[in-house]
């Protein structure tokens, strides 16, 4: 539509206003907004920038916690790690441009969340990745999805040398339409390199560094381009973004050289909404105006107009504030670093932000009208009155004997080996890497004190969708049990809310007891929220995604060498159940198998007996005593002892308690440990390592080659 | 004894040759920009995507100004190890013969692989792990572009002078490389390049400490014929 | 027939690639080389030609971020 | 002026992408389709069309594996 036909409040509507957020601008503003500052406006009132329907309820996390050094609110948190050092992390979505081109939205994806890890002044030390795609069998475009996407986190990833440690991977059909890209990053800091992102100091110099701006990630907002623009200027505003992993390597050691020397007062990513949001969150959280002079921004196209730099999304780029006589230094070391590094503006008194285009101003709005006003809705949740997901495809008939269901439920896609998919992840650079895929239920890295940090990212969508308080606390669990197999107590918390429209009631409600189940959670094991994401709208016309949390969970543990594996180390060794299992039958993985819909009850949790069973497996591993262990997750016990076996080439020979089903699912209550019979006394034990099969008393015995195969066979017919 | 490690724009084992490097010795960084090695006795050319992989691997940082200087070093007899990227780059540069294509697979890999040493009597290998039956190394690889290509005959003529040192053991080739090569040297045998990594196989908290074999061996070479 | 399909990055989309050769060949003493684009070139045989249009869009190419061409002709297999 | 250069896998070397697209293209129901190889496409602006070959055997190709050929023309710039 050309400007010259539509008036400009049809064009708040096009922009994604409300007519109320409209009315409510005119009222903030005193005046009509000018064409940039509407589209600057549109874009920090979206539900993206602006967190209009989840603000509120994230006030529920709790983000208190004795090692917490920077909480929500900045671009990434962080945790204390010892001996000086920070860790900082956050996860984030990259869903809906993965949907349209999953190989440069998932780099992009991986190239963002590095960027918010290392504008905190951390470097980036680790990527783990958390996808969801629909049924891999029924589906080629969920396996060209999973390809590519996969394709698109390995070449960011690799090629700037991060290392991908760890992630997971669900397929369902509810995620078929709208796949979930999430991408967690951490980075490691020495405390005082650890920089905000309020902009201080008037007089202070604004500096653009990184990638030339072009017509990226415009979207919606070009229905402001003027009419005078000629025919096909449509086609170069890109629908996809390349990510180019190679300029932010560059990126990434020149702004960390650049706080080494400390010539920054803060730093901030570009990522949504581009120049607009990182620069009016600069001055919000600094309390100061800015001004940018946008002819000094170096420009990939000609003839850009103001509102399309402003908003425009390039990826690779980042904003800084530094004091006047540390530019000369500043642009030498980005020189250095062959990165374009250009001064855009200044700090200013008061709470402007202006805009200034060829001598004259095109946008002057207060900060607080961008950041504060935009308006925050109340949830208006209702549980559903009906079933919400329709039963999948029934794969067993019920009938099969144990064994038969313990071989399909490890060749399914949702249990197979991930090997085709992280051997196409670089697991090992940077040198920190003590325990990576398939070796430990976390992924293990070595700090320089001889301590180590131990990560996980997990969040099973089915039990979400049958309970939403009850599986989004299992996430958190889930998590934590992980790092106490590696011997790591949790320090700290991310996580990314992947929902439908919170519009309609039963996704509010599955939002809204998501939120109080990851707080409770949060509340019983002591570990704060350090900051997260949420992508709402995932949503086809057949029906909202399974409500996804994803949580992922930095812990530390004192002895790197010690770190725990999960594969069962020596024949004759006792194998022990560790803490108190009820699981059941809903919302597990044998349950799709079957064809059951996500529905049921998940069995409650004790507080008090998890934590001792989480501080038992944490301390056996610390003091060596046990030399495996692993949480018992999908597929129940039967599959918890299979991976034991598989990761160790080591049969075992097992009793279980009486009347356990062995495929029922109670996630980060129980775990499967081994260790020298003597070491174990005081621990459940169940049976012991040794021979070439996996026998369950009364139940089945396989070969342990055979569950190896079924295993890796799964998910290879796929990638 | 001193190594000189590479550092171009885009390289990213770097720190962790650096790293391993200083388990045997000493070890600098040498800028890409810079015309000086330092005084080095011993130039590694560590794993990356210097330029971003752009255009071939290792096509533009071939041209970087310290490269003048790695190859008059070369020339001179002195010890070059290009690892993964630097071996693509020393390939480009014609200090090694041959070229690396894409992966068969047309995908990156991430294994942890067993090598075979062919010969144990050159600089690079020469501290082969003692008492070891047959010598292999487990040494990880990650690469895209790690495919070993030369014509036929320039095969059977780099077999015949001995220029390969390490190859693939049965079923680990993980490239599709011709012959299962991993790692050749040039014919003066002080220049040597291969796609694993072993730097990433010097701590055995990482698994292996293989790859100190590599290192290892320079030093000697370098303490008995440079330092002597 | 013998064809020939020329990828190219659309206009308007980052081309990390060609920014790279534009920016390594002065260095090389190639000065006055500017607007460098870096595409895919693809040569195959058809037997039926109108169908390479739809090839090009569902296989060959990725049209979100790429344009192509297609031209008769160019080296004949064996070679 | 604006020139093309066409960089081909040189014959007799495996080129698995040309391989997977020919693979690929019968499962979406395009049949008779051979011989399939995938280069590469660089197009530039360059003052001295002469220096262009010299260009290709230094930097833009890899003469042990690659072949090139050199056309003028192709898409202007700024497109
Ligand atoms: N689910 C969540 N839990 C906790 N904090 C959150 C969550 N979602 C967003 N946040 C916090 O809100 C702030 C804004 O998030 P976002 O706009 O994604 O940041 P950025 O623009 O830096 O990527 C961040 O500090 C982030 O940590
Ligand atoms: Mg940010």
């Amino acid at each position: 539509m050309s400007s010259s036909t539509s008036s400009l409040e049809a064009r708040h509507r096009q922009l994604g206003l409300t007519d109320d957020e409209y009315a409510r601008i005119l009222d903030r503003l005193g005046r009509t907004p000018g064409d940039v500052e509407l589209a600057m406006l549109s874009l920090m009132w979206s539900e993206h920038c602006g967190y209009k329907h989840s603000r509120r309820l994230l006030r529920r996390l709790p983000t208190e916690g004795r090692h917490l050094l920077l909480g929500p609110g900045e671009n990434a948190g962080a945790v204390d790690v010892g001996d000086g050092l920070a860790v900082a992390f956050k996860v984030e979505s990259h869903n809906h441009p993965s949907a349209v081109e999953p190989f440069q939205g998932a780099a992009t994806g991986v190239g963002g969340i590095l960027r918010d890890v290392f504008a905190v002044g951390a470097r980036p030390i680790a990527v783990l990745d958390s996808l969801r795609f629909g049924e891999p069998l029924d589906s080629p475009r969920s396996r060209y999805l999973l390809e590519r996407a996969v394709a698109g986190i390995g070449h960011y990833g690799n090629s700037i040398g991060v290392p991908t440690v760890g992630g997971e991977i669900y397929f369902e059909q509810s995620y078929e339409q709208n796949c979930l890209i999430n991408a967690m990053c951490l980075g490691l800091a020495p405390h005082e390199r650890l920089i905000r992102s309020a902009a201080a100091g008037p007089g202070n110099v604004v500096v653009l560094l990184g990638a030339l701006t072009g017509r990226d990630g415009i979207g919606g907002a070009s229905v402001l381009a003027s009419a005078e623009l000629g025919e096909g200027d449509e086609a170069k505003r890109p629908s996809v973004q390349i990510g180019d992993p190679f300029t932010e390597k560059k990126l990434l050691e020149c702004c960390l050289e650049l706080l080494d020397r400390e010539l920054l007062v803060s730093l901030q990513d570009l990522g949504a909404a581009g120049l607009t949001s990182a620069a009016s969150e600069m001055a919000a959280s600094g309390g100061v105006g800015i001004t940018l002079d946008l002819c000094q921004i170096p420009l990939r196209e000609v003839d850009m107009e103001p509102f399309e730099i402003m908003v425009s999304e390039s990826q690779e780029r980042m904003l800084c504030v530094a004091r006047p006589e540390c530019v000369g230094e500043l642009l030498a070391v980005c020189e250095r670093w062959e990165v374009l590094a250009t001064t855009i503006g200044g700090v200013t008194d008061g709470d402007a932000l202006q805009v200034l285009h060829r001598g004259s101003v095109v946008a002057d709005l207060p900060v607080s009208v961008l950041i504060d006003d935009c308006p925050l809705y109340d949830l208006r949740p209702e549980p559903p009155s009906s079933e919400l997901y329709s039963p999948p495809e029934a794969v067993l008939g019920g009938g099969e004997s144990p064994a038969e269901t313990l071989l399909a439920l490890l060749r399914s896609p949702n249990l197979a080996s991930r090997r085709p998919v992280f051997e196409q992840y670089d697991p090992i650079v940077q040198s920190r890497t003590v325990r990576r895929p398939d070796e430990a239920d976390a992924a293990v890295l070595a700090l320089p004190d001889g301590s180590a940090i131990a990560v996980s990212i997990d969040g099973n969508g089915r039990r979400v969708a049958c309970d939403p308080r009850r599986g989004a606390a299992e996430a958190v669990y889930e998590c934590a049990a992980n790092l106490a197999c590696v011997g790591a107590e949790p320090l700290g918390l991310t996580n990314c809310l992947n929902f439908g429209n919170p519009e309609k009631p039963h996704v509010a409600w599955q939002l809204t007891e998501a939120v109080e189940g990851l707080a409770e959670a949060c509340e019983a094991l002591g570990v704060p929220v350090v900051g997260g994401n949420v992508s709402l709208y995932n949503e086809a016309p057949s029906g909202p995604i399974f409500p996804t949390p994803v949580v992922g969970m930095v812990g530390r543990l004192p002895d790197a060498t010690r770190a725990g594996r999960l594969g069962f180390a020596a024949e004759g060794d006792a194998i022990a159940l560790v803490g108190a299992f009820e699981p059941s039958a809903a919302g597990s993985e044998l349950s799709k198998l079957r064809g059951y819909a996500p529905v049921g009850e998940l069995p409650i949790v004790d507080a008090q007996t998890l934590r001792s069973a989480h501080a038992a497996v944490r301390s056996g591993i610390r003091s060596g005593a046990l030399r495996s262990a692993h949480d018992i997750a999908e597929g129940g016990v039967a599959v918890a002892l299979a991976e034991c076996c598989i990761a160790g080439g080591l049969g075992a020979s097992v009793r279980l308690p009486d009347g356990l089903d062995p495929f029922a699912e109670a996630p980060g209550r129980a775990f499967i440990v081994a260790g020298p019979p003597a070491a174990l006394e005081g621990f459940a034990v169940i049976g012991q390592v040794g021979g070439d099969t996996l026998a369950i008393a009364g139940l089945l015995e396989v070969d342990v080659s055979e569950l190896t195969s079924a295993r890796e066979r799964g998910l290879a017919e796929w990638v | 004894m001193k190594f000189g490690i590479v550092r171009f724009p885009g390289s990213c084992d770097d720190i962790d040759a650096l790293q391993a490097a200083t388990r045997v010795g000493e070890a600098v960084l040498l800028w890409h920009a810079d015309h000086d090695l330092q005084g080095v006795d011993a130039v590694i050319v560590p794993g990356g995507f210097s330029y971003g992989d752009y255009l071939r691997a290792g096509a533009i940082a071939r041209f970087a100004p310290v490269m003048a200087q790695v190859e008059e070093f070369a020339r001179e007899g002195g010890l070059v190890l290009g690892i993964c990227n630097g071996f693509q780059v020393l390939c480009e540069a014609h200090l090694l013969p041959g070229a690396l294509l894409p992966n068969v697979s047309l995908k990156f890999v991430f294994r942890q692989v067993e090598l075979e040493i062919v010969r144990a009597d050159t600089p690079f290998t020469r501290a082969r792990i003692p008492g070891a039956p047959t010598p292999r190394l487990s040494i990880p690889v990650k690469h895209t572009t790690g495919r070993f290509y030369a014509p036929e005959d320039e095969l059977d003529r780099l077999e015949a002078a001995g220029q390969v040192l390490l190859r693939y053991a049965p079923g680990h080739n993980p490239n599709g490389s011709l012959r299962d090569i991993a790692g050749v040297c040039n014919e003066l045998g002080n220049v040597f390049g291969l796609m694993p990594h072993p730097e990433h196989a010097v701590d055995p908290l990482s698994g292996s400490t293989d790859g100190l074999t590599i290192f290892d061996s320079m030093r000697a070479h370098v303490e008995q014929h440079v330092l002597a | 027939m013998r064809a020939r399909v020329l990828v190219r990055p659309k206009a308007g989309i980052l081309d990390p690639q060609g920014q790279a050769v534009e920016r390594a060949l002065p260095a090389l003493g190639f000065q006055g080389v500017r607007n460098v684009h870096v595409g895919r070139l693809i040569e195959l045989d058809v037997e039926d030609p109108e169908r390479l249009p739809e090839m090009c869009d569902r296989l060959l190419t990725n049209p979100l971020i790429e344009d192509w061409e297609i031209e008769e002709g160019g080296i004949e297999e064996p070679r």
